[in-house]
């Protein structure tokens, strides 16, 4: 591959960012649409061809940045298996989700910005994915961010809206401090910033003299992935984030901005590798992670907050493999989550598109008859995800399952829990939406139809995937995408996994466990029509319709006090300050005005005055001295 | 002989000046002064400087007690008229020139060199002739700028004094 | 060619524009500053291709005086910001109509003016000069064309002076004595003079005294929300862009090469008031009912982080305080701006007031959003190099501080967003908001193209002051 | 001495001419002639007279050079008066009057003999009160000429008496004698006492605390150019003559004695200072000011040996700024019953070159630079840092911190305040004086060396 | 001629001026009638032009009792100028008690 095409594959979004941002009010909606659609196409054709020609990697270098003591830092861009692997499913999905918008956003009259945002966002994901050093991919690992605030408050007329973009980008950067940190302890430790410089330097002094810091760094960095990937303590922005538009959910807080902590932890492999302790941290919160948002997913009545929470849970469980050490099993259940979860946003997003913009599940209900495409993609995402076989989520969430049995059964458990949960909910969520009757208003039910080709396009193509992404790595035999992904992790050798009688049996066990959480969605809501009310809910159930109170909780340990810091200091401190500042001016004039007394305009004092002075200095001069 | 003359002039003198001082009537006042110059001039005459006692005795009694005493006239202030001043006013006054006195003197004593035994030389310093050669020679840059001394406070006096005339 | 052109043309400028007339002084004062830019772009080539434009012959004799001015990459930099900045400056105050205008624009120039000599001058007294004499313009900028009520106005702006006057003193004493033990002012000798480590106590805390005024550092920022809010923009924009620099130029001109053992000394502490103020800075914005004082915190927060990065005395702290120092006078001076086109449009500063611009004004919106998004470090801007740089030498300290000061990414964020909510985002306000004007785009898009361009591409800065960072730390070790 | 010769000469001059009903030319006739006399003085090329008066006035750079500074003052005074005095009969009785005080003036700076000093404060003094109470029919005037002359004189008393101390430690009046009694070991006690007693007449004459007391009546109460003439002049004159006198008598001073010239010195800064931050009078505003600055000027005794040119320096550029100041104070208060600050309000709208100057004098008062005060102020510093009085320094720059709070009073009133007087011509003189005055500020302040280097 | 100084000793001079003077400001304090306060003014300089009179005859040098003259002189000018004032004082208020002039204070 030639420099030109990897510059175009990189800038390409870019420019489709530019055009729409500066010519954009004056093109006509479907041309912005399409300006949008095909730089991300650009991009997503060059990747392909890389997929198919790159066999070394490929560093591409643009510039420099900005030397500072002995750290430099230069645009350099590195295209390697696990680059390219992640190009290519960002650019596809990309493509997909900005063929999806085409028709979804159409009635929005600033349609041009979306297509601007989204297209940046693709920019910021390939700098995040294609940057060789770190420092680059913090350049789109605050880019992606950015633009998920821009998108999340796409409709910035509405302030709730707002505010959910802001936390996300908060919360967020919370997570980027740990990563900067992070940054800071590698440079200094190794006075450089480039992945393949760490490595060398980790491979030669790390496990020795300053593992401690190493550790620390990847500690950090966990921190950071955290916080993009919504990992507890910081997972909260992303349902939240359902706020903005339904392709921004699919795309940014699904598929692809959301698996940066994992594409960065997978990255710095060599790192996490010395840092055990670390390891084992990751692999706690992922499960922790995994169970608590499946939990909270059981009782969510909005449809793309299902969503958002399996998304945090299906996290979680990747964490679980990053944390176990699994990094191509982790990347393997990305893959098939971004196909799952992407075909199920859009899928959403049609239904929503159908009801004019209604979320809630307890006002849908029988859409099956009037929108087929979208009932058939969506159940083969869900059976996807819910992990029955032969879909691609079942393939992958075993590979997880399967690993954490062999590493720490409780982990195993833990995990299977996790999973069970998320065949009921997600269920529970198909049969309140597809099945039984309508129980949206009339006006509704009149307009309800199939959405247009464009948003069934993208959605049968991810259906597909769905179904069959599994067969690029299934566990018979050598799989195509650890043989794929070998390279990133050459350093370690890797185990593969006899298929025996045990793994045989987790796997039946694993079906099992989907289908009893299946079964008991579909006794609920399916042979005992339940709708779920949040009105009079009781006990634990309330404790998870209010998602733990996490957001309280937070409320009250962390806003509240920096706003009370904040009334503190300003009416308080800052009084103070100025008061004791000026507070001795303030003496200074008061002893004036006093001062004005003694100016009483009597001669006789005056001379009073005078004599005792003088009296005074002779005393001292010729007396006391 | 010459030293009791001394304490007889010195007791007048300080006596009549605090009269001065102290008396409620001004005109009284005017004519203690009178006599305490007198027995300043008296004190001159110890000194044997004759020429300046009568010089003395010209300029202040001649011509500064009289512009006094023709002012208390002019200004009608022979009664005792003036209000008597609160105590603490008084005591601060006694307290603060006793005090003055005392400092000076006692820094003066301490100042004071050990008794050299005066001699006089007999050397003429202080005849009109002699005087007169000083002031006009040595002097004479300072007799002049008197002169300029004088005149400013003779055109202040009529400064003050005169009505102003538009012109 | 030596550098004293720079000033002589700020100063007949001024003169020339109050002679100019209402009429003309905006347009000369325009015409005189991007000539001083010029001016300053051309020194710059010359003194990249080696030329020596220095300056230096003897004022006073007795004592010692020099009128020396040095030229090497740190005080080249500061200037090009005063230079640069200014034109941009006087194009922003375009828009406002003044009273009186001869009058406001003269004194501009003469402040800038002073500020140039402050970072030009190579002699103690000079630079001291230069440096009180920046107060007076300013003083006046704020007092004649300031808002708010009077009252208030004046009270504020007497207590900004005479804080900052009287820190100065201290300052001068601290040169006096200098004077009496190097027997000149000069900056190589000063640098040269052998002192003990109480001397350059005292003389540490005299000139801290000075400068955490004038940058300024908690607790001696009390005169800086007042002043800003009461001063017209355009004062506004000098204070917070280039004069606040002045102050922590100082302090690596001036301050740390000559007090070294003491600067090592004081270091965890100052440290830890810098730190100290980044958090207070930004934790007092989110109580700010008025736009400009919300500003001002942030200022407040932000020059903290550049003063801990210099007094972090570590190479990257310099570069990283220096790059701080230019990309947060870009951005201040850009938000300030903003501020003031919706005072010019809405006549408020009051947060509350304002909201639901974004859907009238695009172009509005958009540059705000820019200039938000550098103020809290978008990687790729101006501001993150520097920040990044910063944090980077304070990691080199030690890692708490790095940590704490980090939080200034998250409370940056948490602040700006928030206040770019409630001013722009929300329901389409009922009162018009007309999008920016010629002018207004012309000064926002320049600031917005240098912040990318140099975030993107700060290298000829970094490589410009560089050495003379590298000279200044080794006097320090 | 030829230059006291010229100017008594002038004096006289100014008295015939009324004989002669010419008024109109008694004050450009003066100043011409006094600017002359300073062109002449300063550059040394008066034409000598003969004979030989050195015994009684000596002829130094430093005599030169003040008498110069006085005659300079004198003349921009002397053209301020003409605005005030243009329709009073007196004019002949006030133009010589101040002219023989400028001669006293030079009579206290060059002379060689006590007798010489004494007689030239006593022509300043009584110049002074006849001035301060020269407007006979006001009694605010009179009083203040009452108290100028009752302390006043109590002070020329205890000068005397000091005077009389050193005569008796010495039996001379002669000034080289009197130096060298001075430095000998084996002079008398009384000389100390004797010097001791000058010191507090001279700390009378320039105001400083605690013998400060009747400065601001007096300046309150006298004519405005009266104040003007007290407030620059008369406590230049004064300070430089107490210079002469601490270099003759004392310049090698003992300990004790420097602690008390420190103690006053801080305590004439702060308390002045402080004084002035509340008055509503801007003559005593500047009556204040001028303790204080009596304080600083007072700094330069600390270190006596190397001060000549601060001193010069501090006592041009005070000066100069308090005419400047006074000539707007003059134009603002011409018409005006007192001088309060609200008669400033809104004069930069009214009258922006008034402002500008009077800006310009209170900036160069509080020290800002570029303006002479700055440098005044540094110079000082320097030397008593240099003398090793740190704490004085300190004390020093916090009061330069203070007074520019009462300054900028006035300029705020100045700036910020409606006006609700119309504006009225008052002539050019005003604007002469002040322009001349702040430019003389500037250019002191741009080359602190044209005057640096005179003594 | 006996000189007096060789009997009563220099001492006793200064002392007495000394007195004289401190009761000449003793009259300055203790009164408030203008022209008493004149005449306690003339006495302290009496004190002093004793004092150097008795210091001339000390040192047998003519220029103590020149300096005399000039100490007259002066203090006839003081009191010419003190009484031209007092006058117009009393024109204006009709007393002359010192008491009465508080109008500038402050």
């Amino acid at each position: 591959m030639n420099t030109t095409s990897l510059i175009v594959l990189l800038f390409a979004p870019l420019i489709g960012f530019l055009i729409n941002v500066f010519f954009g009010r004056k093109m006509s909606k479907n041309l912005s649409g399409v300006v949008g659609t095909a730089s991300v196409l650009l991009s997503f054709v060059i990747t392909l061809l890389l997929f198919f020609s790159v066999k070394q990697p490929i560093t591409l270098h643009l510039s420099e940045w900005f030397s500072i003591g002995k750290l430099a830092v230069n645009f350099d861009f590195v295209f390697d298996q696990l680059s390219i692997l992640w190009l290519l499913f960002v650019t596809g999905i990309g493509t997909l989700i900005h063929i999806y918008s085409i028709s979804y956003m159409h009635d929005d009259e600033n349609m041009y910005k979306f297509f601007a945002y989204l297209n940046l966002f693709i920019f910021f994901m390939i700098t995040l994915v294609a940057g060789s050093n770190l420092l680059i991919m913090f350049i789109g690992w605050e880019g992606v961010g950015l633009c998920s605030y821009l998108l999340i408050g796409f409709w910035y007329k509405n302030q709730d809206y707002n505010d959910a973009a802001k936390k996300a980008f908060i919360m967020n950067r919370i997570g980027d401090l740990g990563f900067l940190i992070g940054i800071f302890i590698l440079g200094f430790a190794t006075n450089t910033l480039e992945f393949s410089g760490i490595q060398q330097a980790i491979d030669v002094d790390g496990v020795v003299s300053t593992s401690g810091w190493y550790s620390i760094a990847a500690f950090c960095l966990f921190v950071g992935a955290c916080g993009k990937s919504a990992q507890l303590p910081l997972y909260t922005w992303l349902p939240d984030a359902m706020a903005g538009p339904t392709p921004v959910s699919a795309l940014i807080h699904a598929a692809t901005m959301v698996t940066a902590g994992i594409f960065m932890i997978t990255r710095m492999n060599f790192l996490f590798d010395i840092a055990p302790i670390v390891q084992n941290i990751i692999a706690v919160v992922g499960v922790t992670t995994a169970l608590v948002a499946a939990s909270i997913g059981l009782v969510q009545n909005d449809i793309k907050k299902v969503l958002a929470y399996s998304t945090v849970s299906q996290l979680g469980l990747m964490f679980l493999a990053l944390g176990l050490g699994a990094y191509q099993v982790a990347v393997f259940h990305v893959i098939t989550h971004a196909f799952f979860k992407a075909c199920l946003f859009l899928g959403s997003g049609s239904v929503i598109h159908a009801l004019h913009g209604e979320q809630d599940m307890r006002k849908m209900g029988g859409l099956r008859g009037s929108m087929k495409i979208t009932y058939i993609t969506f159940l083969i995402a869900t059976l996807a995800i819910a992990g029955l076989p032969p879909f691609a989520g079942f393939w992958s969430k075993d590979e997880i399952l399967l690993t954490a049995f062999h590493e720490n059964k409780v982990l195993w458990v833990l995990a299977t829990i996790a999973s069970i949960m998320t065949a009921f909910y997600m269920f529970r969520l198909l049969y309140l939406t597809f099945f039984n009757e309508f129980r949206g208003t009339e006006e509704q039910k009149k307009h309800l139809h199939e959405s247009p080709s464009l948003i069934t396009f993208p959605l049968i193509v991810l259906a597909v995937l769905s179904a069959l992404g599994g067969l690029i790595s299934l566990p018979f035999g050598n799989s195509w995408l650890n043989h794929y992904l070998m390279p990133i992790f050459a350093h370690k050798e890797h185990a593969e996994h006899h298929l025996g009688a045990t793994e045989y049996g987790l796997m039946a066990f694993a079906v099992l466990g989907a289908l009893i959480g299946i079964g008991i969605a579909y006794n609920l809501y399916m042979k005992k029509k339940e709708v779920p009310t949040s009105d009079e809910v009781q006990g634990l159930h309330k404790v998870l319709s209010n998602k733990y109170y996490i957001d309280e909780i937070y409320m009250a340990i962390i806003v509240t006090p920096i706003y009370g810091l904040a009334s503190f200091s300003k009416n308080f401190i800052e009084k103070y300050i100025s008061k004791s500042v000026f507070g001795l001016g303030n003496v200074v004039s008061v002893l004036s005005i006093q001062g004005k007394k003694v100016q009483n305009g009597n001669v006789g004092f005056y001379l009073f005055a005078f004599v005792f002075s003088i009296s005074a200095f002779l005393i001292y001069l010729f007396l006391i001295r | 002989m010459l030293e009791i003359v001394f304490y007889i002039l010195s007791a007048i003198t300080l006596g009549t000046a605090f009269l001065t001082v102290y008396s409620k009537n001004p005109i009284h006042s005017a004519i203690y002064l009178v006599v305490s110059f007198f027995s300043i001039a008296g004190h001159y005459l110890l000194f044997n400087a004759q020429f300046l006692a009568m010089v003395h005795i010209i300029v202040y009694a001649g011509a500064i007690m009289v512009l006094l005493l023709f002012t208390l006239m002019l200004m009608n202030l022979n009664k005792e008229d003036e209000v008597s001043k609160p105590i603490y006013i008084k005591f601060a006054a006694v307290f603060s020139a006793g005090i003055l006195a005392l400092v000076l003197i006692s820094a003066l004593k301490t100042a004071q060199p050990e008794m050299i035994e005066y001699v006089s030389s007999n050397e003429d310093y202080q005849s009109i002739k002699v005087l007169g050669k000083v002031l006009l020679n040595e002097y004479m840059v300072p007799f002049e700028f008197a002169s300029v001394l004088l005149l400013v406070s003779m055109i202040g006096a009529v400064l003050i004094s005169k009505k102003e005339e538009k012109i | 060619m030596n550098i004293s052109i720079v000033l002589i043309l700020l100063l007949a400028g001024a003169a020339f524009t109050f002679f100019a007339g209402n009429k003309f002084a905006s347009k000369i004062a325009l015409l005189v500053s991007v000539a001083s830019f010029v001016f300053t772009l051309y020194a710059l080539n010359l003194y990249l291709n080696g030329a020596d434009l220095s300056c230096k012959s003897i004022w006073i004799q007795n004592p010692k005086i020099y009128f020396s001015l040095a030229v090497d990459g740190l005080s080249l930099a500061m200037l090009l910001l005063t230079t640069g900045l200014l034109p941009l400056i006087i194009l922003s105050g375009w828009v406002t109509k003044f009273e009186n205008e001869k009058a406001i624009y003269s004194l501009v120039l003469f402040m800038a003016f002073a500020m140039a000599g402050t970072f030009l001058a190579a002699d103690g007294l000079l630079y001291y000069v230069f440096w009180e004499l920046a107060l007076i313009p300013i003083y006046f900028i704020a007092l004649l064309w300031g808002n708010g009520s009077l009252e208030e106005r004046k009270n504020a702006i007497l207590k900004f002076f005479i804080y900052t006057f009287g820190g100065s003193l201290f300052m001068l004493v601290a040169f006096v004595y200098l004077y009496q033990k190097a027997g000149s002012l000069e900056i190589e000798s000063l640098y040269a003079l052998a002192l003990t480590e109480t001397e350059k106590t005292w003389l540490f805390l005299a000139f801290f005294l000075a400068y955490a005024i004038k940058i300024p550092l908690i607790p001696f920022h009390t005169w800086q929300a007042n002043t800003y809010s009461k001063a017209p923009a355009i004062g506004t924009m000098l204070l917070s862009g280039i004069m606040l620099k002045m102050g922590l130029y100082s302090v690596l001109r001036w301050q740390l090469p000559i007090t070294d053992t003491a600067a090592k000394e004081f270091m965890p502490y100052i440290l830890g008031v810098s730190i100290a103020g980044v958090i207070y800075g930004a934790v007092l914005t989110l109580r700010q009912k008025n736009l400009k004082k919300l500003l001002a915190y942030s200022s407040l927060s932000h020059v903290g982080l550049i003063a801990a990065g210099l007094y972090s005395l570590t190479i990257e702290g310099f570069q990283g305080a220096v790059l701080q120092m230019l990309s947060h006078g870009l951005v201040i001076v850009g938000l300030f701006f903003v501020s003031e086109i919706i005072f010019n449009r809405w006549n408020t500063y009051t947060i509350s007031e304002m909201g639901g611009i974004r859907s009238q004004a695009t172009k509005f919106a958009s540059f705000f959003m820019i200039l938000v998004l550098a103020s809290v470090a978008m990687p790729t801007t101006f501001n993150f190099v520097g920040e990044f740089t910063i944090l980077y030498s304070l990691y080199n300290v030690n890692i708490g501080f790095a940590i704490v000061a980090g939080t200034t990414i998250i409370l940056g964020a948490f602040y700006m967003l928030r206040m770019y909510q409630q001013t722009m985002l929300g329901e389409t306000n009922t009162k018009v908001f007309a999008d920016v004007t010629i002018v207004e785009g012309l000064v926002l898009l320049v600031i917005v193209v240098l912040v990318f361009f140099f975030g993107l591409y700060p290298k000829p800065i970094i490589e410009l002051i560089t050495p003379s960072l590298q000279n200044i730390l080794n006097q320090i070790n | 001495m030829n230059t006291l010769i010229a100017i008594v000469g002038l004096g006289v001059f100014c008295l015939v001419a009324e004989i002669f009903n010419f008024r109109k030319a008694i004050i450009p006739v003066s100043v011409i002639a006094l600017l002359a006399l300073f062109g002449l003085t300063i550059t040394d090329n008066l034409p000598q007279v003969a004979g030989d008066y050195s015994n009684m006035i000596e002829e130094t750079s430093f005599s030169k050079t003040f008498s110069s500074l006085f005659i300079l003052l004198t003349a921009l005074l002397l053209v301020l008066s003409n605005n005030v005095y243009k329709n009073t009969s007196k004019i002949s009785d006030f133009i010589s009057i101040k002219i023989f005080m400028l001669s006293g003036a030079i009579a206290m700076v060059s002379f060689n003999n006590m007798a010489m000093f004494f007689l030239g404060i006593e022509v300043l003094s009584i110049a002074l009160y006849v001035l301060a109470g020269s407007h006979r029919l006001d009694i605010r005037s009179n009083e203040a000429g009452m108290k100028y002359f009752l302390m006043g004189s109590f002070a020329s008393g205890i000068l005397l008496f000091g005077i009389a101390m050193l005569y008796g430690a010495t039996g001379t009046f002669d000034v080289p004698t009197l130096y060298d009694a001075s430095i000998s070991a084996n002079t008398e006690y009384w000389f100390y006492i004797g010097v001791i007693l000058i010191t507090i007449g001279m700390l009378f004459k320039i105001a400083a605390v605690p013998f400060h007391f009747w400065a601001p009546d007096v300046y309150e109460g006298a004519p405005l150019i009266v104040t003007a003439f007290m407030s620059t002049f008369a406590k230049v004159v004064a300070m430089a003559a107490f210079f002469k006198l601490i270099t003759i008598l004392n310049s090698y001073m003992a300990y004790s004695y420097e602690i008390v010239i420190l103690v006053i010195s801080i305590l004439s800064m702060t308390i002045g200072n402080i004084m002035a931050l509340r008055q509503n009078s801007v003559k005593r505003i500047l009556a204040f000011s001028g303790i204080s600055h009596a304080g600083f000027l007072l700094m330069t005794l600390l270190n006596i040996g190397a001060a000549a040119n601060n001193l010069l320096y501090y006592s041009a550029s005070y000066a100069l700024a308090g005419v400047a100041a006074f000539s707007v104070l003059i134009y603002v208060c011409k018409n005006e019953d007192d001088d309060k600050i609200d008669n400033f309000n809104g004069l930069a709208k009214r009258n922006p070159l008034m402002a500008v100057i009077m800006s310009l004098a209170l900036l160069s008062m509080a020290g800002i630079p570029i303006l002479s005060g700055f440098f005044a102020k540094l110079f000082l510093l320097n030397q008593v840092i240099s003398a090793g009085f740190l704490v004085l320094a300190i004390v020093a720059i916090v009061n330069s911190m203070i007074s520019v709070y009462y300054y900028f009073r006035v300029i705020l009133a100045m700036y910020t305040k409606d006006s609700v007087k119309q504006e009225v011509e008052h002539g050019s003189e005003f604007y002469i004086v002040g322009i001349v005055a702040a430019v003389l500020l500037i250019v002191l302040g741009l080359f602190p060396d044209t005057i640096l280097h005179l003594i | 001629m006996q000189s007096i100084l060789e009997q009563v000793g220099i001492g006793n001079y200064i002392i007495l001026s000394a007195l004289l003077f401190c009761i000449g400001a003793f009259g300055i304090l203790y009164r408030r009638n203008a022209i008493i306060m004149f005449m306690s003014i003339e006495i302290m300089l009496n004190a002093v032009n004793l004092l150097l009179v008795a210091f001339s005859t000390y040192h047998q040098d003519a220029s103590g009792q020149v300096f005399v003259f000039f100490t007259m002189a002066v203090a006839a000018a003081e009191v010419a100028v003190g009484l031209a004032i007092l006058v117009s004082i009393y024109r204006n208020i009709g007393n002359i008690d010192i008491d009465n002039l508080k109008n500038l204070k402050g």
